[in-house]
């Protein structure tokens, strides 16, 4: 009882701030079982060798991370998901932002059309997708190479040629998630007001400025959160093709941090490794997030 | 509002490019699963089959209760999406409308996540689930996806835009929360929830991983895992028919959107907020 | 099938795809489960091969669970026997099924009974479905070309072959496959006398390993007469007709044979120059891992059911698979006229004796090791790294860390 | 090139409902438009077409002679104060002010000239780094205003631009627009509420109703000479009285009372009768006294309004309800008066169009030039 | 139970900047109070600490004598129409209005005709079903009125209601307000800068200037007696005019010239003599003459602005600026004309504290009550 009032006075729950905490508890609940115990599990078995299996876990303190950590491979790798990164913020940040500005601002017709049409890959998984590149991007035999066969071009060798795989893999990726963002930042964008748009046109202020100046403010509580879901896209969406495709190949030429996790985990075997990756990504990338909210947060533009 | 001609035709010109890049891959599965396999090889340029069969789908048809795996996949899709619809709601309402201590780490917190790789949970997980003696069924598939982040993010993202007047203005008529919620905050945030709606169910529908290694019988089977049956390294992909099993597992998202196309997009151009 | 609670219901761990024997495999089960009274089998299928069901293994194995039966793919051979629990099948006929007593000494020979041994000898399961690797040959495209319409018999003639593929039809000559394993890997090498594995240690850096990796480099980098890419790719444009011939395994055949519109056959796997050819067992063999008693049992009289002639025929049939057992293909209720019927299948069994295991590279460091010789592919087809530098640093490293 | 704008049958309708309708008339160069209506008579619409934001549905509109019904309001030299502001939320007052001239690249002294000065004249000062919503609404609408009249285009439309501000404030607000347009002579399309300024600061005053120009003329011919009936009642406060009358041989006859109406109007009135019209005199030109007057009628005080300077009396004659307005405040309510309407201060209607019959004295505006007409406010 | 709302000693700050300071005073039951002042002085800050939407930094705020700093704002009883309409964007029209309502669960038959005759009042007929996007700003506004006075509330705060309304239409909204108030004796508390509103919608009138209590009083008091220099200019249109004077003997020194107080003025002044005071006089009690009068000061007319009914007009008199009204048109700029303080309207200022020396006639609200004060509007 009077424990229960401590918990109180510390998290300082009165009536009116209650039914906040209520309303939170689904989601602790799931998290900490689903997410944060299986978190420190793995926090703890980075310190470990193991297998997974095997009866004995050998205690290796700091090993796993020194390993991990002075792999030239790690450097690679994580180039690799930078790359990941920066492809994918143009294509599925970037250019759907424009996307969106010129075709709910700009346009006066198709719009529709537009909207629904590129919203249509979203629905199909990226492992249907990953196929569906692999035999029509076929460098030898593909619909593409023949077409471009035609006019005396070749396609590139790219699932086996450093750079270019990663290129594909992350159209693969982009075709699927390409529509969603692009929805999200449509709706954000339709909804800022008319007038202020209508204001800067009649200063005749060029779009670029206005898209730049008054549209990506404006939508930027949209925009973060497809500017933070890409590059998790392009952490965790990235997988499928690159297992469906690559393999992390050539020569880990397309692994990212995550497939490079799953590699250490399940294709060899290296439970500690794999779990010291992980916790270095993580502490990477909330790194990143933390950055975010302390520097970027501020200059969102929220209406409350 | 205009622009000049030449910019909006380059436009249209630009958009009906990627609008036929994003749309080509879709038709060409489309066009596949309906040709016999050796014409798929052979004939790859056809996108439409000379010579249509309906052979894949049959073969489809009798190798898998197709009908009862759509059935799973729907309710693994419809449970896991409306559980993580309401979650995130209530979660970012508390966000976003409550003031209690620690609210910034927790959110920050529970955002972070979002970061976690999925190899971090996925034995743990099996773990649980199996612990829970829930391996082989739909909530063993089901609950380990429930804790996903985004969209708590996204919604939250949302409703700090809606205007703090319009909330007032009910606190005033003494509104309850639950009523706030249903009545004003949640039409104003429908895009986000929408969006994140269809993001999920379509998540959930395609998610083959996990399924993978909780489901063990067929009749269990989620639509991906029987794409799975027909992936083959070794003995060589049945493309054709590996495309059926595509077609088969958008056709329901895909009439769910048509069905509903009009009220979601029409949801994502129905700002008003401002 | 009908549970009427009374059967002991055991897992049947398999990597059959359907276009992989997987309709056979329900079939077989299905059957099975009619006609047996104490057993009911749940087969459940694991995508991604070999490596697939190893991850699904070790995920059921760290809750504490497992199945009764699983297929082991030959390259995890030795991580399975080290960190699975198994029992040999041999100790569960002992225990519980005296008549089947000298069963496996009767229907296998014993060099397919070894496929299945670990490193220490154990008997780990049993050899349940083999290949071996074949070369699919264009006979229209060789014809085209002017050159020998039953394929090339050795690794130089095959180097020669393409590149005249190469100039007169413009087509492209060979593809070898390029899976995430060294199999065609090693049989290129040790046909040629290289040993990937000797005592124990990594030995495919000697000469004659450098100049049979050199002979398909030179075929990617320098000729261009060989594709370098994945094997979905590979088979896709064997299959529409753009490059002449495909080193991949039997498993591959129907997929082939059915789909290919030029007149298409498969040859023995190339040799070297007055060398004995040597071919890696691929396929799988059948592993026990029930842990309670009953579930053994049942396990065993499943397998039984499995290894029948009539299984293995059908078996056959459905995969593409050379059968284990050394009475299946001539008898009449096995593939007699099967074989006769599919002329592919011959260039396999014809192969058989030369047959030896996959090197498996022992220990926890295994899988490893085996990691590292696919990122040397990688790096030798792409040019990335000269042939003889490559195989010795690499080999190097295997050893470093098999020790 | 002459900063003119032209409607020719211009229309406008959302969907089903017309909410303008065949409008037709000029906006002369530099001159001071006042659009005055009731709400949702189409105003902003009006404004909104002007400055290319809203499609015409039907008709053309042009400005400096040329047809602009497609032509992108960033090329039209508009600018608008918003009625709703529309402000940039994410800039900071100061920026929301300076930042279309940043984009058309003014010299930066320049820039801050015109920043200062405007930042000065609406009282702005101290607010320059606050982000809009931390202001308070008559902020906001000069920042708005602020916004627009740094840009000193040639069109320049407001939509109530001073609703939100207090008297003194509009008034000065008002007096520094009529120096800027002074400086720059644009033409200037204004939506306001507030008569007295209409009165003060326009040229010519639109009055619409429902979508059409209900009369458009100068302050003084609107307030002295209204074309209709809802012209007569919309302009002024306390709104015109209107009664039903008989107009015969220069009586005016309402109820049982009568009363007779100059020579001048007699001639105008042309020694017709009239049977039914409407008769119509504004409450400021009404004599009151206790006293009975010579062509005076005789009403009831009902009640009493008292506006601080004066009060709004509300009698009834002979049925019909009446105010007056009187500077002292000694009446009572349920008193008995008499009140004598100007005689060149009356009106006529016809009763079934509404329009005016005319008045005696020839309208002036159409031989006075703008700058004659425009006092110096 | 009163209705009553009591400020003590509240303030407002927002971070550093103080809005309100030390606020005092009472708000009566059933009164109909206006809050006048200038753009951001603090008013619809003062609406939103009453509704609970703005924490109070410090004081107390009592509502039915209970301290509600910490209430809850759907417990106080209170509806508000805010300055920005805050319509709900994604409901009609209709159910803007009845959403109060339907959570107060009232029973269908009354809700059906509160909305109808709130409907009708407003003029929002036709409009039942629109969105808030697709009304004129007007429009708009009046929803937001509709949906606060279908609450009938206690308590009724409105900022700004009527300010984008054309004048018939404020006219009459205001009257049904009244009527409304009449029914349900609320506590209004009325922002808006329309004086006319003020002058007759208001028991007291509050007068702001940057977050502090100008005054407080009847608005017969407000104009005829303000308080301050403040008051004074701030109320009345034109803007009173306040002249440095000294006062000797009866005598009232401006410049060169000199007038003469009346008896009850001298009494006042209590026979002292002031050097440097502020002297006030409105321009509507000024008499205007071209020929000299006793008392009068000479001017000459610097120009002269046209209301319709009356013009304004600006003279300078010995150095300073001043402004008359006159109801005759027939001035002319440049003119010599001479200007005569009603000796009963004319008021003194402390010239440092600029607060009022006080007037003749005791004031007359403290006796007074709102009953007896209001005037049938
Ligand atoms: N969030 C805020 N941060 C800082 N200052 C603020 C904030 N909100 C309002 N203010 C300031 O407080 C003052 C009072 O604002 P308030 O809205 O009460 O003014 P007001 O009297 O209603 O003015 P108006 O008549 O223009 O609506 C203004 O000067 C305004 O700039
Ligand atoms: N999108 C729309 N759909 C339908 N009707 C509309 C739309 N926008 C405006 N209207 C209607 O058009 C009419 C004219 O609107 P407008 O905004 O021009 O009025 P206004 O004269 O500016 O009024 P106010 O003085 O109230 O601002 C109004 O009756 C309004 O309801
Ligand atoms: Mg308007
Ligand atoms: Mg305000």
């Amino acid at each position: 009882m009077s424990t229960l009032i401590l918990v109180r006075e510390k998290l300082h729950i009165n009536k009116e701030n209650a039914l906040g905490y209520i309303l939170l508890i689904p989601s602790i609940v799931i998290f900490a079982v689903f997410t944060f115990w299986p978190l420190f599990y793995t926090v703890y078995l980075s310190f470990f060798d193991w297998n997974m299996i095997s009866p004995s876990k050998e205690f290796v303190g700091l090993r796993n991370y020194f390993d991990v950590l002075t792999d030239p491979r790690t450097y690679q790798i994580l180039g690799n998901t930078f790359l990941y990164i920066v492809l994918l913020l143009v294509i599925n940040c970037v250019v759907p932002y424009i996307f969106a500005f010129v075709i709910d601002v700009v346009l006066t017709r198709l719009k529709g059309f537009y909207k629904s049409a590129m919203f249509l890959p979203a629905f199909i998984s990226l492992v249907v997708g990953s196929i569906l590149f692999t035999w029509i991007l076929n460098p030898v035999s593909g619909p593409l190479a023949i077409i471009f066969g035609w006019v005396g071009l070749e396609i590139p060798n790219w699932t086996k040629t450093e750079g270019w795989i990663i290129v594909v893999l992350s159209i693969i990726t982009s075709w699927k998630v390409f529509g969603y963002n692009f929805i999200l930042l449509y709706a954000s964008i339709n909804g800022i007001s008319r007038e202020i748009i209508e204001n800067a046109r009649m200063d005749n202020i060029p779009l670029w400025r206005i898209f730049l100046q008054i549209i990506l403010p404006m939508s930027s509580a949209t925009g973060i959160y497809v500017f933070i879901i890409t590059i998790v896209q392009s952490l965790q969406y990235v997988f499928t093709p690159v297992k469906v495709v690559s393999q992390g190949g050539p020569d880990y030429a397309s692994s990212n941090l995550i497939y490079h996790a799953y590699h250490e985990a399940f294709v060899v075997f290296r439970t500690g490794h794999s779990a010291t990756i992980s916790i270095i990504t993580m502490a990477l990338f909330l790194l990143l997030l933390f950055l975010e909210f302390k520097f970027v947060e501020r200059r969102i533009y929220y209406e409350n | 509002m205009k622009i000049n001609r030449t910019a909006e035709v380059t436009w249209h010109i630009i958009f009906f490019a990627a609008v036929i890049l994003l749309i080509f891959p879709i038709v060409y599965a489309l066009g596949m699963s309906f040709k016999p396999l050796e014409d798929a090889y052979n004939n790859v340029l056809n996108i439409v089959p000379f010579q249509s069969t309906l052979e894949n789908y049959i073969t489809l048809f009798d190798t898998l209760p197709v009908l009862r795996i759509t059935l799973n996949t729907f309710v693994i899709a419809t449970v896991a999406t409306i559980f993580k619809v309401v979650t995130a709601f209530l979660a970012a309402y508390a966000f976003v409308y409550f003031d209690f201590r620690g609210k910034n780490i927790l959110y920050f917190v529970l955002i972070s996540t979002i970061f976690i790789p999925f190899t971090v949970t996925m034995i743990p997980n099996y773990l649980i689930v199996s612990e829970m003696g829930l391996l082989d069924t739909v909530w063993g598939v089901i609950l380990p996806q429930l804790a996903d982040a985004v969209g708590i993010f996204l919604i939250r993202q949302s409703m700090k835009n809606i205007p703090l007047s319009l909330i007032e203005v009910a606190r005033l008529d003494n509104t309850g929360h639950w009523k706030i919620m249903k009545d004003i905050v949640l039409p104003l945030v429908r895009p986000a929830v929408t969006s994140i709606g269809i993001w999920f169910f379509i998540s959930t529908w395609n998610e083959f991983v996990w399924p993978v290694l909780i489901m063990k019988t067929t009749d269990n089977y989620t639509l991906p895992l029987a794409l799975q049956m027909f992936i083959s390294v070794e003995g060589g992909t049945n493309f054709t028919v590996a495309m059926a099993v595509s077609v088969v597992t958008m056709i329901v998202p895909l009439a769910l959107y048509l069905t509903f196309q009009k009220y979601i997009i029409g949801t994502f151009t129905s700002s008003g907020i401002k | 099938s009908t549970g009427n609670g009374e059967k002991t219901v055991i897992e049947y761990w398999h990597v059959n795809a359907e276009t992989q024997g997987g309709k056979t495999v329900t079939q077989l089960v299905e059957d099975f489960n009619q006609q047996s009274d104490t057993v009911e089998v749940v087969a459940k299928y694991n995508p991604d091969m070999y490596k697939g069901l190893m991850q699904n293994l070790q995920a059921e194995a760290a809750a504490g669970n497992s199945p009764a039966v699983v297929q082991v793919g030959w390259s995890f051979l030795n991580y399975f026997s080290d960190n699975f629990h198994y029992v040999s099948p041999q100790t569960v006929i002992d225990e519980h099924f005296p008549d089947d007593k000298t069963f496996l000494q009767d229907k296998f020979l014993p060099n397919v009974m070894d496929l299945a041994k670990n490193g220490d000898g154990e008997q780990v399961g049993i050899p349940y479905s083999l290949s071996s690797p074949v070369l699919y040959i264009n006979r229209d495209l060789l014809r085209e070309a002017g050159l020998d319409e039953n394929g090339p018999k050795t690794w130089e003639e095959v180097k020669e072959f393409s590149e005249v593929i190469k100039e007169k039809t413009g087509k492209y000559g060979f593809y070898m496959q390029e899976p995430a394993d060294n199999w065609a890997t090693q049989a290129l090498l040790e046909s040629n006398g290289a040993r990937f594995i000797t005592d124990g240690k990594a030995t495919f850096a000697s000469d004659e390993g450098i100049e049979a990796y050199q002979l398909l480099r030179d075929m990617v980098v320098e000729d261009e007469t060989a594709l370098h890419i994945g094997w979905d790719q590979g088979i896709q444009s064997f299959i529409d007709g753009s490059v002449a011939m495909a080193y991949t395994t039997i498993a591959q055949r129907s997929n082939i044979q059915s789909n290919a519109q030029f007149d298409a056959a498969a040859v023995r796997s190339p040799g070297w120059e007055g060398k004995d050819v040597r071919l890696p067992a691929g396929g799988a063999m059948l592993s026990i891992t029930a842990e309670e008693e009953d579930q053994q049992k049942a396990a065993w009289e499943f397998m039984r059911y499995l290894y029948s002639v009539e299984s293995m025929a059908e078996w056959t049939k459905g995969t593409g698979y050379v059968p284990p057992r050394n009475d299946v293909a001539e008898a009449e209720n096995g593939l007699k006229t099967f074989l006769e019927e599919n002329e592919m299948m011959s260039a396999a069994i014809e192969q058989m004796d030369g047959v030896v295991p996959w090197a498996s590279f022992p220990g926890d460091s295994g899988l490893e090791a085996e990691q590292l010789l696919l990122d040397l592919r990688d790096q030798i087809l792409g040019g990335s790294i000269s042939v003889e530098e490559g195989l010795k640093s690499t080999e190097e490293e295997i050893n470093e860390l098999l020790q | 090139m002459k900063k003119e704008i032209q409607f020719e049958h211009v229309k406008k309708s959302y969907g089903d409902t017309e909410v303008v309708k065949d409008l037709n008339f000029t906006i002369k160069e530099g001159e001071r438009l006042i659009l005055l209506g009731p709400s949702g008579c189409g105003k902003s619409t009006i404004l909104r077409m002007i400055a290319g934001l809203e499609n015409i549905t039907d008709g053309n509109l042009y400005m400096n002679g040329e047809k602009m019904n497609h032509v992108p309001s960033g090329l039209r030299n508009v600018s608008m104060v918003f009625q709703n502001y529309a402000l940039y939320p994410h800039m900071t007052v100061k920026q929301n002010i300076v930042y279309g001239l940043k984009v058309q690249k003014l010299p930066k002294q320049e820039m801050e000239n015109r920043l200062n000065s405007v930042m000065e004249i609406l009282q702005l000062r101290g607010l320059e780094d606050r982000l809009p919503k931390s202001l308070s609404g008559g902020q906001r609408q000069r920042v708005a205003l602020a916004r627009a009249t740094v840009k000193r285009s040639d069109f320049f439309l407001l939509d109530e631009p001073l609703s939100n501000l207090d008297a003194q404030l509009r008034e000065s607000a008002r007096k520094e627009l009529v120096k800027i347009h002074e400086m720059f002579n644009q033409t200037i399309v204004y939506v306001t509420h507030d008569q007295i300024e209409a009165m003060t600061f326009a040229d010519r005053i639109a009055l619409m109703y429902n979508g059409e120009l209900q009369m458009l003329d100068t302050p003084d011919n609107v307030y002295h000479r209204p074309a209709n009936v809802f012209t007569a009642k919309f302009i002024g406060s306390p709104s015109a009285n209107i009664l039903e009358a008989d107009y015969r041989n220069g009586w005016v006859h309402t109820g049982n009372q009568a009363f007779e109406v100059n020579d001048s109007w007699k001639e105008h009135m042309n020694k017709q009768s009239f049977d039914d019209i409407l008769f119509g005199i504004r409450p400021e030109h009404l004599e009151l006294s206790t006293s009975p007057m010579s062509n005076g009628l005789e009403g009831r005080i009902k009640y009493i309004e008292n506006l601080g300077k004066s009060c709004s009396i509300y009698l009834e004659a002979d049925g019909q309800e009446m105010i007056a307005v009187s500077e002292n405040g000694s009446w009572k309510q349920g008193q008995s008066v008499y009140v004598r309407p100007q005689s060149d201060r009356i009106h006529f209607f016809n009763k079934a169009t509404e329009k005016s019959l005319g008045h005696p004295a020839e309208r002036t505006e159409t031989n006075q030039t703008i700058e004659e007409r425009r006092v110096l406010v």
